[in-house]
């Protein structure tokens, strides 16, 4: 399915390569410095052997060399800082920071700097750079390594929050947030990263881009809209099959980038449905669906039959125990009553 | 320690007493690591695991000097240190397994072990975070009037970030009874110390804050005995922080499951030849600080310690839905729904 | 005014001093640490000769000494780290954080460590700190001295957030925040420090509490709920003196505290007028306005007259020139509006 | 230069031009900071004022060592660095005012002067922020292969805050062409550096990244000019990193206001009688590298042009309303709205 504005991914042809999230992410950066020599890529343990803690850099710094592909000191603020400084006099770094909890030990270079040396120069001095991150619960981590964190950056002015639910959008997205001109935070989910029977998908091969702000409807219907990104768009798809079966039909529209954010296919869509239901794995309080339920109400006032719906993240933080973990993500039952809510 | 000199004696060791409570210390380090990584490559239990194996003689080394009184800060690499501070079997392994009897309800986890009772008093995930709140815990000592002291452990890798920094210089500034302890592994996840980092004895960083500073062979447990004991002592009379850097070795890389491929094979099969736990009880026989007898003795209450906490551990329910919800606030603060 | 639960200012007698609000938090911090010797001090500058760089914590190292008033190199991290080991410990620390700004190069230890370690250590280990940090713009900063980040924290699980509109609410809450046995950060506007003619009030003396999650309806009005908080309010109050000649009356809800947040009062309000507006200096994008303005819509809806209105701080940095900066926060004018348009 | 060398040559000392090159510079400097603070203090303008009176010789011996394409890093007190890197004096007067003709077309302010043309890249408010920012320009210096050196400016507090830290060590690990020179005033906003750092000097700190550090007289103008042509050099050739701490007083306090309570009255008397742009001018005369007539020509042009800059800046428009949307984002991201 796909928005009117047609983009690569929803026109993938099914004999693409069918590969996990990470190495869409890999061909991406490939793709990028192969490309471009202005872009390098910077980060802990990145380089070979082991390219990377999660493999997604793999093989890179052999091919391009660890000029290009340097491996940094455990210095989240110096790295951030190096692809401030490197991006103003001319190159796209893409920085890594091992995982979106430890934005916080880096976020005055993140949202102090990169954030708003455009601004403040009057323009004169963009900052094109991109900071992947991996982030989510679900793998047992704890509190300090599991958070999403997207809000923070929605609410910072000056940098482009993106965050994929499939390999294609990620690897199409990425190569958009490398070559764009300004600070772009990718957000990667990491249970997508390597678990292709769940999160595998076509790719398509060579320099496929997708714009920014273009949602995807990955889902048609005309009974609810469930507006989602990231790996809870898979949920709201799941939850969609479940509601099908009584005779309930969602539209699910992956947002894919949050800034900018695609508001026009999201109004479009509740103002046929009616009803919407906001989902991400983030705590819901002042979350990114508490943006968005008020632009929905601001837009649609009148129109809705039920008030925005939010699934969110219990605001506690992560639990280790995997049955409060499992309790603190919202899963697709808690979709699914949140869709029934709408319908009362 | 080194092979050769397992033989002789040493003239600067501390009592017997010491010498076995060391190695008691050693040996439950080491045998509940053991009992982790055989529980974890059966796939009994399945959790997230940092392997201390190498790093024991280091938490043994200062464990033997602190009170139950004194506190210790430590990061997820912690079960040595955790040991070391007598936070208890049974709590310890039902909050690794993430059981509602764990030393925090199953609600922290392995990074995040909390036994106040035992003076362990945090466990961080975040690297070097736990320094600067080392020095909190100085200050309040300081400002009680008591002789407590605290001991902060991070890593070879941690000292490249600034709360490394800030806290070494406020220690230093306002003279906390604070050991600062670089348990220098030689890798900071797959990166090897030198990559990293613009010195090559960590210790030689304490001078920029005019802290003294000392590397000792974290490996030889005499020695690590001898200088945890001299900065500690400095920490309870009142004359200010040390940085002790102990150089030793991380036998199993960063998590299990970690390939090790960024690591230097003959480096690390020379580095277990010379596995510190066992030439150290080698070096406790050679010399008559111990018997085969009374070793074996404490090997085996240790081994039934470790075998009633995992029964205990495993046998453990999890906690309860509603504690998704509590401990958020102190009070019932309506913030922590959904 | 008052809400149904009495609050100390709402009936404070008009004799009582009027007070500069850097005064009555001054007040409030000698109060607690001469109640208890747990109590201490620690930032950049805040101690004697100068007595902190607004002057705030003037007089109070001389009083009881540099080892509870200790002044600090420039060192957010180590900071606040000193905070919570030291509050862990079993002292209550009142950190300052000199602009809010600057919460940025500490902000693991506020939301890693500060927020997290009693959910962490499953209730063990309380934090009873106090983190005051003066925002803001308005002042010709620019913009790394002039943010308002309130709903970073407020969207960060454990952590208490309170931001006073009057001398009187800053002493009191303060007073409750210190003796609070979880982590508060305190949020006072530079802009009302020492400005007696428009924000100075009267303070009751002594060891007066304000409970936290008791809103204050600071005017009460039967057609249009403001609901605002810290500086804001006087702006919210002197757009109601201008509706009201216009024979709108509304109803100016003080939150003071925001995470408790006294959302009873809130919906009674609107319950009543049936139109609401939100009000607050901060970035509007994903700001606590959105947060609000979604509760209100979940709990109110279908009973609302028109959506929820946001007033807010622009989607930019701070510019520096006067003129740009005063576009920049939201105005009296800019509530008007927005009420205008709730009657539409 | 102490008052009492005054009267003597220095055999160290550069060439002529060098020398009335660095002396424009301090003049230029000197003479902008006088007239910001007379028009302040009589009203006449308003703004958060930082001033650099009294560290004139710092700026000015590392200006006269770079090419235009080199890049400069400062801070919130930056006039100085501002001048001394060539950023014009119109534009600087009108961003300093907030007018649409500013370097930074009145969005940025005295703290975040922007001049890429004149290689002046960033002006941080953030104490210490622009040390790993600076390592970006020193790695695209190296990966474009071109000889472009990096001089970050920032104070003596700044040292205390872990991007120091961070930054350092990075440069140091990389050996990027970065000369970090802390401007040594003393002071830390109200704070003595005595009461907040580790160290007494702070070039003792590189070590800790294996990186060379140097303490220089930052009031003597030869000795500084050497101590940063050396710097600059060694990072010109690749050679890596050097730490400068230049010592220097700072005459006004922290900020425009400052009611200074917290300085030695005494100590700043004697650090103003010993004025280094004074005294550098009464060395030049008296060892003949200049006439009393040459130096007055050369401050009546640095006048004229300040009063063209002041005349031009106070006639300027404000930005237009507008421009409080534009610049959030390269493209139209309608993101920038309320
Ligand atoms: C601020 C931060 N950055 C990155 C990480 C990811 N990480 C976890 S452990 C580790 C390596 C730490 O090395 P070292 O300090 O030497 O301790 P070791 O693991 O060797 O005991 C890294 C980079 C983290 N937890 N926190
Ligand atoms: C991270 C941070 N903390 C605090 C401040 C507030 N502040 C501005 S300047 C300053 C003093 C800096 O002293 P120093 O580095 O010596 O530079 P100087 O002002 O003396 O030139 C402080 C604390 C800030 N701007 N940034
Ligand atoms: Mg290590
Ligand atoms: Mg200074």
């Amino acid at each position: 399915m796909s928005t009117t504005t047609d983009t690569p991914i929803t026109e993938a042809p099914v004999e693409h390569p069918v590969l996990p999230m990470a190495s869409a992410i890999n061909q991406a950066l490939d793709i990028a410095m192969g490309l471009d020599p202005k872009v390098f890529l910077l980060g802990e343990d990145i380089a070979e052997p082991s390219g990377g803690v999660y493999k997604v850099t793999k093989g890179l710094s052999t091919k391009y060399g660890t000029a290009r592909v340097r491996k940094t000191a455990i210095s989240e603020a110096a790295i951030i800082g190096a692809a401030v400084g490197s991006a103003i006099a001319g190159y796209r770094p893409v920085a890594e920071i091992m995982m979106m909890d430890f934005l916080a030990v880096c976020l005055d270079q993140v949202t102090n700097h990169a954030g708003k040396i455009r601004y403040m120069s009057g323009g004169q001095t963009p900052v094109p750079l991109v900071i992947r991150t991996s982030a989510g619960a679900g793998r047992g981590f704890g509190a300090q390594h599991s958070e999403l964190l997207e809000a923070w950056m929605i609410h910072t002015p000056g940098i482009k929050v993106v965050m994929p639910s499939t390999p294609a959008d990620a690897k199409g997205l990425l190569l958009t947030a490398i070559f764009d001109d300004d600070p772009v935070l990718f957000i990667e989910q990491m249970m997508m990263y390597w678990d292709v029977k769940r999160f595998g998908g076509p790719v398509p091969p060579g320099d496929v881009r997708i714009p920014f702000g273009v949602a995807d409807i990955k889902r048609a219907g005309s009974d609810v809209t469930l507006i989602s990104y990231g790996r809870q768009v898979h949920d709201c798809l799941a939850a969609a099959e479940q509601l099908a079966q009584e005779g309930i039909e969602a539209e699910v529209v992956d947002l894919r980038t949050l800034v900018p954010c695609d508001e026009k296919t999201v109004f479009a869509s509740v103002a046929k449905t009616k009803r919407a239901v906001v989902v991400h794995e983030a705590v819901t309080r002042c979350g990114f669906g508490a943006e968005l339920s008020s632009r929905i109400h601001e837009e649609l006032f009148g129109e809705l039959a039920a008030p925005v719906q939010r699934v969110g993240g219990a605001n506690t933080p992560v639990p280790y125990a995997s049955n409060l973990e499992a309790d603190f993500i919202p899963q697709v039952h808690d979709i699914v009553a949140a869709v029934k809510r709408t319908n009362k | 320690m080194s092979q050769n000199t397992t033989a002789v004696d040493r003239p600067d060791a501390p009592d017997r007493d010491t010498l076995l409570a060391m190695f008691e210390i050693q040996s439950r380090i080491k045998l509940c690591d053991e009992r982790f990584r055989s529980l974890l490559t059966s796939g009994q239990i399945q959790l997230i695991y940092y392997s201390p194996r190498g790093q024991e003689c280091i938490s043994a080394g200062w464990g033997v000097h602190l009170r139950k009184d004194d506190y210790v800060v430590t990061i997820y690499r912690g079960l040595h240190d955790h040991l070391a501070k007598g936070v208890p079997l049974r709590e310890l392994w039902a909050e690794f397994l993430g059981r509602a009897t764990g030393t925090c309800k199953g609600k922290g986890g392995p990074m995040h072990i909390t036994h106040p009772e035992s003076g362990l008093m945090v466990t961080t995930g975040i690297v070097g975070s736990g320094i600067p709140i080392a020095n909190g815990f100085g200050i309040a000592a300081q400002l009680d009037g008591t002789d407590q002291v605290t001991v902060v452990n991070f890593g070879d890798g941690a000292t490249n970030i600034g709360a490394f920094h800030e806290g070494m210089n406020m220690a230093a500034v306002w003279k906390l009874p604070v050991v600062f302890v670089c348990q220098n592994n030689l890798y900071g996840e797959h990166t090897p110390m030198a990559m990293s980092t613009g010195v090559e004895f960590i210790s030689e960083r304490a001078a920029a804050y005019g802290m003294p500073g000392v590397t000792v062979n974290g490996n030889d447990p005499v020695a690590t005995w001898k200088v945890m004991g001299e900065a500690i002592a400095r920490a309870r009379a009142g004359e200010g922080p040390t940085l002790v850097e102990a150089r030793t070795y991380r036998f199993y890389g960063h998590l299990m499951g970690d390939a090790m491929e960024y690591m230097d094979k003959e480096e690390r099969r020379l580095a277990m030849e010379a596995d510190p736990v066992v030439m150290y009880r080698e070096w406790l026989l050679a010399n008559g600080h111990a018997t085969e007898d009374q070793l074996g003795e404490m090997e085996e209450v240790i081994t039934a310690a470790i075998d009633d906490a995992v029964e205990f551990a495993v046998n453990s329910p999890f906690p309860d839905e509603s504690e998704l919800y509590t401990d958020v606030f102190a009070d019932d603060t309506k913030a922590a729904t959904r």
